[in-house]
């Protein structure tokens, strides 16, 4: 049992993360701690992508050498696998743009309710 | 409502711990993640795209419309913000 | 010994100058208030532009060309790469930004003067850098120290320099130097922030805004631009 | 080990010690202006102390050289935002701590 | 947040630093090759070196250097850098993105097409990516409304 | 061309998008016929591609030349083909349709509006064609970020109503991505097929039990599946008439397309019908939501608001077509799904018609309206008919293929709770009708003498009531949706017989 | 040598953590910001540590500048909100 | 990755998280997100991801948090949870 929580700590860290966020999200009545909630959220799903990316004994997805003249065999073992990088860069990207859009729409609510609380913007019957 | 929350946020965890179970151990090299389709990345990406970096390789060449998404998605969230905010104030004279 | 000869010759030049200095201040507060009479914006930009006129556009060329050196050095250092592929897009970047940002880099510089501000920041670099590390064994004096014997307070002081540069350098060296952040600046009266009386006291001697005024030719600096600047002045006028 | 690396050591360590010193500052320090001391002056120089180990552990090349970039854009920007977090306290109407208050 | 700052000093700092930000950006976005990096983090750099410019120097001087109709154009230009090269291949007589094709143009091996490609490709995300930063910067920190005497993307009628 | 037209339908859009944007810095007038340019060039091409994938099969393009599990690809089948043609035409047709209404809602806005909407066609296309599970999330945010803007320049509570959507479908597709990556730690591959071949080895293990529930939860939230529908009916009120639109035939069934093919592509009918029971359960959610977002509609006199409720009754349907998991079934959801994007375009459309030309929404308004409106209002009627299954509409068809699914997987409930649900449907698009159609002229009574003291546009009185329909560009678009689900109920057993019955997915 | 490094890394988190006790619980923005602030500086030598235990400076370097960079800006744009907005 | 770093940065995270979700004061809740924001960074570079590294300190902690620190001075900076 203790060895089955060691061998993947990783993953409970980003569970409890996510939780966290995910509370932000739905729980937090202020829409900026919303934002904030969602930001933590979407932060930690990218953290269990780069998780599965780790291999114990990897370095870095970049090759060494690489502009030299000798071809040597490249051991795929020996990098880390650059794949979930990838996907996770476009995650990060999806990330700020949503939070961009979020932010704006949180300030055009405030221009118009003059508040953040969404019990009070509720309470102006919308 | 935030008890509603709490409980749904239990359940998410419960759900993702009970996924967590069955994962290969972390950071594991011969998990599926790491042999199936990564290898081929990292061992052609000199010889196909003369690119010893292979993160951007993949970016920008093996994955490239995902990179076009991405940028698409960006330019999105820019003409968003725009679309939301702005307000052409009229001139006064 | 070079270093005190200087200073003080510096020093002495100064003093001599103050006063056709003054008047010349005066003139040109004169005019500039002449212009700023004239309300509108374009033609303000346009009184500015009389005023540095000719300097400034002979300037420009020469700050490209300067911030375009210096760039491309900064690229060489981070590029760490050779071929001429490299070598092309360095080029091109630097002078991209060059094109881009060359009045933000340096808004007035002269080539002769860099050099000498260069042998004097080595020269003066030593003291600096004692300072800093006799600052820094100060503060971990203070902070661990079981009774921790700070006394802070506020100082202010006005200073005889006048680019922002050199502003901008004290207030940095301030910032650094034993028991001292400078907190706000408000037409040319520095806010400082002391941990004891005692650098205090030391602070207001005004050893550090010499060196700074030394290093950054702000002394022979006030010279030649009072000099250049009367002239130019006066010919307008006339 | 080469004496390169012998002679990096003690001004990591010296690094080390101004980082120690200025975190006990942070936290010991009566006030924010009294804070500000210890981040702006102990970390610039604990960071120029590590980063010229560190170049120095590097040994002579362009790497070594932009990690003294690093330290020298550190110089320029450490104190400024020092500087700005000050000013924006004092703005704000933030009173200094004095032994006389107590 | 878009005035301008009465403190010299951090306007002075700026000042010195923007060029040196701006050539560091340039940097991250040509070396995306071989250090990590590439057109987004570089287009960001970039975009954060004109917001820097904004806070210090005010929403007035910025405009000179980056103003948002420049900041539309040029995100829609970098995405037409991308979505060209792409088209380019199309036209090549391949599938659409597949830079080996741009060998017969280049005149070099496929490979280094690629990598040709991959250069171009991160120019494109580049530029685009720093004008929406600072076009997203741009709107929320004013709350989207211009100046009096701006006119906005678009003001003219057709 | 042919062989690159997948390729063409989705990049035209997206390029015309940033032309749209320079195009308007120069000239205000531009976007318009841009926006028609593109979506025109992009439908030809999906209708290209259906021709193509009816005439020789199923089409694999691959981005950049790369082989599939290596590189991106579109894998376009018989499915995807049709779902891409019904999308396309849709958007096109209320672009057409746009014109007047923002030009009088949105007059600032225009340039952005169009890009956006652009974009958002884009997003949308790109979901249908795409064979890559990470591809897919790519363009599922492209599309419901545009959608966030689009209805958050609306009126009211807009704001707050794209700020729930925006929170709501940001866990969605959250848990989509959630999803990909635990089967991604599974298999190690995103490709659809590639992920269908390597699946059945590992069905039994727990990642990819959790990876099916978070795909349904997210997809569900995507497309407001019933308990999770709570953003819609806000952010399609208070959205502007346009982009209630565009945005309400298109994005759900997005959705509901995404849910097929995972269920059935990605995942096995092994999995999903057998190993797991979750086609059970979402055959009940649906019947609940068929019911549930019926007696809403009911409840609401507000007419977008009633339109939105249906919407969420509509998806039941569909979502009980997918639950059923039989080839009746099948066919049944395929085809709500285009009875759906048209009906639903069109009834949107004439709110937003009528919004234009009156500045009414309450639906006790709507006295007379048949007079002023009479073509409008024939459209309505025929979506209307739509909706209930009057026989020679669409809506008809795809309701029995729905019985016959219920009666082949022996669950005579379903066949009640369908029949139960349009004649909920009845009552409330009767309500509408009675008002426009029916009501006595001179019976105004006190309440509605002061809504026609409000609104003296109205027509209210005695006095005889001019025709006064909407424009032109307004009005054809919307007749062309009303006559297409007349003509398309007609040619149903052909659209079937060439199309669906190949759609569906093996297996079942 | 990389024991050494890692020693000094560990050495380090511990001052951060003591630094993040002044960020989270400090009383007021201001004090949370020059915790924070401190928290930059010891980061950025990790990032450099970090780059000399994998052996890959060069790669490390790139992301520690870039921090620096963002770290600035960061603060300037806090600095400057309470600036105009005062303490409140 | 290097075990060591990585379990202390882990609790990091957990700590900024919960401080920025349960702070008052929204401009120190951004803030602190930006402290996250940059022991992610770190957690990344440490497990090997250094474009996503780069990534996250130029986007999350740089625009990010300025961007959070814009929309906080348009709006209003207390919060009632």
């Amino acid at each position: 049992m203790f060895d089955f929580i060691i061998s993947k700590y990783n993953y409970w860290i980003y569970i409890v993360l996510m939780m966290i966020g995910f509370y932000g999200m739905i729980g937090k009545k202020n829409l900026i701690k919303k934002v904030i909630g969602m930001n933590i959220f979407q932060t930690a799903i990218i953290l269990f992508f780069i998780s599965t990316a780790a291999k114990r004994g990897g370095t870095l997805p970049i090759i060494e050498h690489g502009h030299g003249h000798e071809m040597q065999a490249i051991e795929a073992a020996s990098y880390v696998n650059p794949l979930p990088h990838v996907l996770m860069l476009t995650a990060i990207v999806v990330m700020v743009s949503t939070l961009g859009v979020a932010l704006a729409i949180v300030i055009a609510i405030y221009k118009r309710y003059n508040t953040l609380e969404e019990e009070e913007i509720l309470k102006h019957k919308i | 409502m935030r008890i509603l929350a709490l409980i749904a946020v239990i359940i998410t965890g419960a759900i993702l711990i009970y996924g967590t179970q069955d994962m290969p151990d972390w950071a594991d090299p011969q998990s599926p993640a790491s042999t199936h389709v990564s290898p081929r990345y990292i061992e052609k990406t000199l010889e196909e795209t003369a690119t010893p970096n292979a993160v951007t390789s993949v970016l920008a060449d093996y994955r490239g419309y995902d990179t076009l998404g991405e940028t698409t998605v960006i330019f999105t969230a820019g003409v968003c913000c725009i679309l939301i905010l702005r307000i052409r104030r009229r001139h006064r004279k | 010994m070079e270093v005190t000869v200087l200073v003080q010759a510096t020093d002495k030049a100064f003093e001599i100058l103050e006063k056709a200095r003054n008047e010349a201040r005066e003139l040109l507060y004169s005019s500039a208030k002449l212009t700023s009479e004239t309300k509108s914006l374009a033609e303000r930009r346009q009184a500015r532009a009389f005023l540095s006129g000719a300097q400034q556009s002979k300037l420009a060329l020469r700050n490209f060309t300067i911030a375009f050196f210096v760039l491309f050095a900064f690229w060489i250092l981070l590029s760490a790469r050779f071929d001429y592929f490299h070598l092309t897009l360095g080029i091109i970047c630097s002078m991209l930004v060059a094109y881009m940002s060359h009045d933000l880099l340096f808004s007035n510089i002269r080539l002769g003067d860099v050099r000498i501000k260069a042998r004097r920041f080595f020269a003066a670099a030593p003291w600096f850098l004692g300072q800093i590390f006799s600052a820094n064994l100060h503060v971990a004096y203070l902070a661990l120290s079981p009774k921790m014997p700070v006394d802070p307070q506020i100082i202010r002081f006005k200073t005889k320099l006048e680019s922002d540069i050199s502003w901008v350098a004290l207030a940095n060296s301030i910032t650094l130097t034993p028991g001292t952040i400078t907190v706000d600046i408000r037409e040319g009266e520095f806010f400082v922030h002391a941990l004891d009386r005692k650098v205090a006291y030391e602070l207001s001697t005004g050893q550090m805004e010499d060196k700074i005024a030394h290093v950054l030719m702000e002394a022979d600096h006030v010279y030649i631009q009072d000099v250049l600047d009367v002239s130019r002045i006066f010919g307008a006028l006339k | 080990m080469s004496v390169q690396h012998m002679i990096s050591i003690p001004f990591i360590l010296g690094g080390l010690f101004f980082f120690i010193a200025a975190t006990v500052g942070l936290l010991r320090f009566p006030d924010f202006f009294c804070r500000l001391h210890a981040t702006g002056k102990g970390d610039t120089m604990a960071v120029l102390l590590s980063l010229v180990g560190l170049s120095i552990y590097e040994g002579f090349s362009l790497t070594s050289l932009k990690i003294i970039f690093i330290a020298v854009f550190m110089f320029l920007a450490q104190p400024t935002s020092t500087h700005a977090i000050s000013r924006a306290a004092l703005r704000c109407g933030l009173q200094p701590w004095t032994r006389e208050k107590g | 947040m878009t005035r301008v700052t009465d403190d010299i000093i951090i306007r002075a700092v700026a000042r010195i630093l923007i060029p040196f930000i701006q050539l560091y950006a340039l940097y991250v976005i040509m070396h995306g090759h071989h250090s990590p990096g590439g057109g987004f983090q570089g287009g960001v750099i970039m975009g954060a070196s004109f917001i820097l410019y904004l806070l210090t120097h005010g929403l007035e001087e910025a405009k000179t250097r980056m103003s948002e109709i420049r900041a539309g154009v040029f995100s829609s230009f970098g995405l037409l850098v991308y979505s060209g090269i792409g088209l380019l291949c199309l036209i090549l007589g391949s599938n659409y993105l597949d830079y080996g094709k741009l060998s017969t143009v280049l005149k070099v091996i496929p490979a280094q097409a690629r990598s040709l490609g991959i250069l171009g490709v991160e120019i494109g995300v580049g530029i685009a990516v720093m004008a929406v930063m600072f076009s997203i910067f741009f709107d929320i920190s004013t709350g989207g409304i211009l100046p009096e005497d701006e006119e906005d993307l678009g003001a003219r009628d057709g | 061309m042919s062989l690159q037209s997948p390729a063409l339908a989705v990049v035209i859009p997206l390029i015309c998008a940033f032309l749209t944007l320079l195009f308007g810095w120069w000239r205000k007038g531009l976007c318009y016929p841009t926006t028609l340019v593109a979506l025109s060039l992009s439908t030809l091409a999906s209708l290209d591609t259906l021709r193509v994938v009816i005439t020789t099969g199923t089409i694999r393009y691959h981005l950049g030349n790369w082989d599939p599990p290596w590189g991106i690809e579109y894998v376009v089948d018989h499915l995807n083909a049709f779902v891409l043609a019904i999308i396309s035409c849709i958007t096109f047709v209320v672009a057409v349709y746009s014109k007047k209404s923002v030009e009088q809602e949105l007059p600032d806005k225009i340039i952005f509006f169009y890009t956006i909407y652009l974009l958002l066609v884009t997003g949308l296309l790109g979901i249908i064609v795409t064979g890559d599970m990470f591809n897919l999330y790519v363009f599922l945010e492209i599309a419901s970020l545009a959608a966030y803007a689009l209805i958050a320049i609306g009126e009211n509570g807009a704001p707050l109503a794209s700020f729930r959507y925006l929170i709501m479908g940001t866990i969605g597709a959250c848990f989509y991505l959630l999803g990909v990556g635990y089967l991604y730690i599974a298999t190690g591959s995103l490709n659809m097929a590639d992920l269908s071949q390597l699946l059945p080895g590992i069905y039994h293990s727990k990642v990819i039990i959790v990876a099916f529930i978070f795909f349904l939860v997210g997809i569900g939230l995507k497309m407001a599946l019933f308990p999770l529908h709570a953003w819609l009916p806000d952010a399609y009120t208070y959205a502007p008439s346009t982009v209630s639109a565009l945005i309400a035939p298109t994005m759900t069934k997005v959705g509901a397309y995404v849910m097929i093919r995972i269920f059935f592509t990605v995942f096995k009918p092994y999995f999903s019908v057998e190993l797991i029971p979750v086609t059970t359960i979402l055959s009940w959610i649906a019947a609940f939501a068929m019911i549930a977002g019926s007696i809403f509609a009911i409840a609401q006199s507000d007419l977008k608001r009633m339109l939105s409720y249906s919407v969420v009754a509509q998806i039941g349907y569909i979502a009980l077509g997918i639950g059923l998991a039989n080839r009746a079934g099948l066919t049944g959801a395929v085809l709500h799904i285009l009875n759906e994007v048209f009906t639903k375009g069109c009834l949107f459309s004439v709110a937003g018609a009528i919004v234009y030309k009156m500045g009414i929404r309450d639906i006790y308004q709507f006295r007379h309206l048949y007079r002023k409106m009479p073509f409008t209002m024939g459209a309505f009627v025929m979506g209307a008919f739509s909706m209930i299954g009057i026989p020679p509409t669409l809506g008809f068809f795809s309701k029995l293929y729905l019985i016959l699914g219920s009666i082949d997987a022996r669950q005579w409930v379903f066949v009640a709770v369908i029949l139960i649900s349009s004649i909920l449907n009845v009552i409330y698009f009767f309500k509408v009708v009675e008002t426009a159609y029916f009501e006595p002229r001179d019976l105004a009574t006190k309440k509605e003498k002061e809504i026609l003291k409000v609104y003296p546009h109205n027509g209210g009185g005695r006095e005889e009531i001019a025709m006064d329909e909407v424009p032109l560009s307004m009005l054809i678009p919307i007749l062309i949706m009303g006559a297409g689900i007349l003509l398309l109920g007609i040619f149903s057993i052909k659209i079937i017989s060439t199309v669906i019955q190949f759609a569906i997915p093996s297996g079942i | 040598m990389d024991n050494f490094f890692l020693l000094l890394g560990m050495a380090l988190f511990t001052l951060v953590l003591l630094c993040l006790y002044r960020g989270v619980f400090g009383p007021g923005v201001l004090n949370r910001m020059a915790g924070i602030c401190a928290i930059g500086t010891k980061t950025l030598v990790i990032l450099l540590l970090m780059g000399f235990i994998y052996n890959r400076v060069e790669m490390f370097i790139d992301i520690s500048m870039v921090y620096a960079f963002l770290n600035f800006v960061g603060t300037i744009t806090a600095a400057k909100y309470l600036e105009i907005k005062g303490e409140a | 990755m290097i075990l060591g770093f990585d379990l202390i940065l882990l609790l990091f995270v957990v700590i900024c998280a919960v401080a920025a979700l349960s702070v008052k004061d929204l401009l120190s809740a951004v803030i602190i997100l930006g402290a996250y924001s940059f022991f992610m960074c770190l957690l990344w570079a440490e497990m090997g991801a250094v474009d996503v590294a780069f990534t996250e300190a130029s986007v999350s902690a740089g625009i990010g948090t300025v961007l959070f620190i814009a929309a906080v001075s348009k709006t209003q900076r207390g919060s009632k949870d």
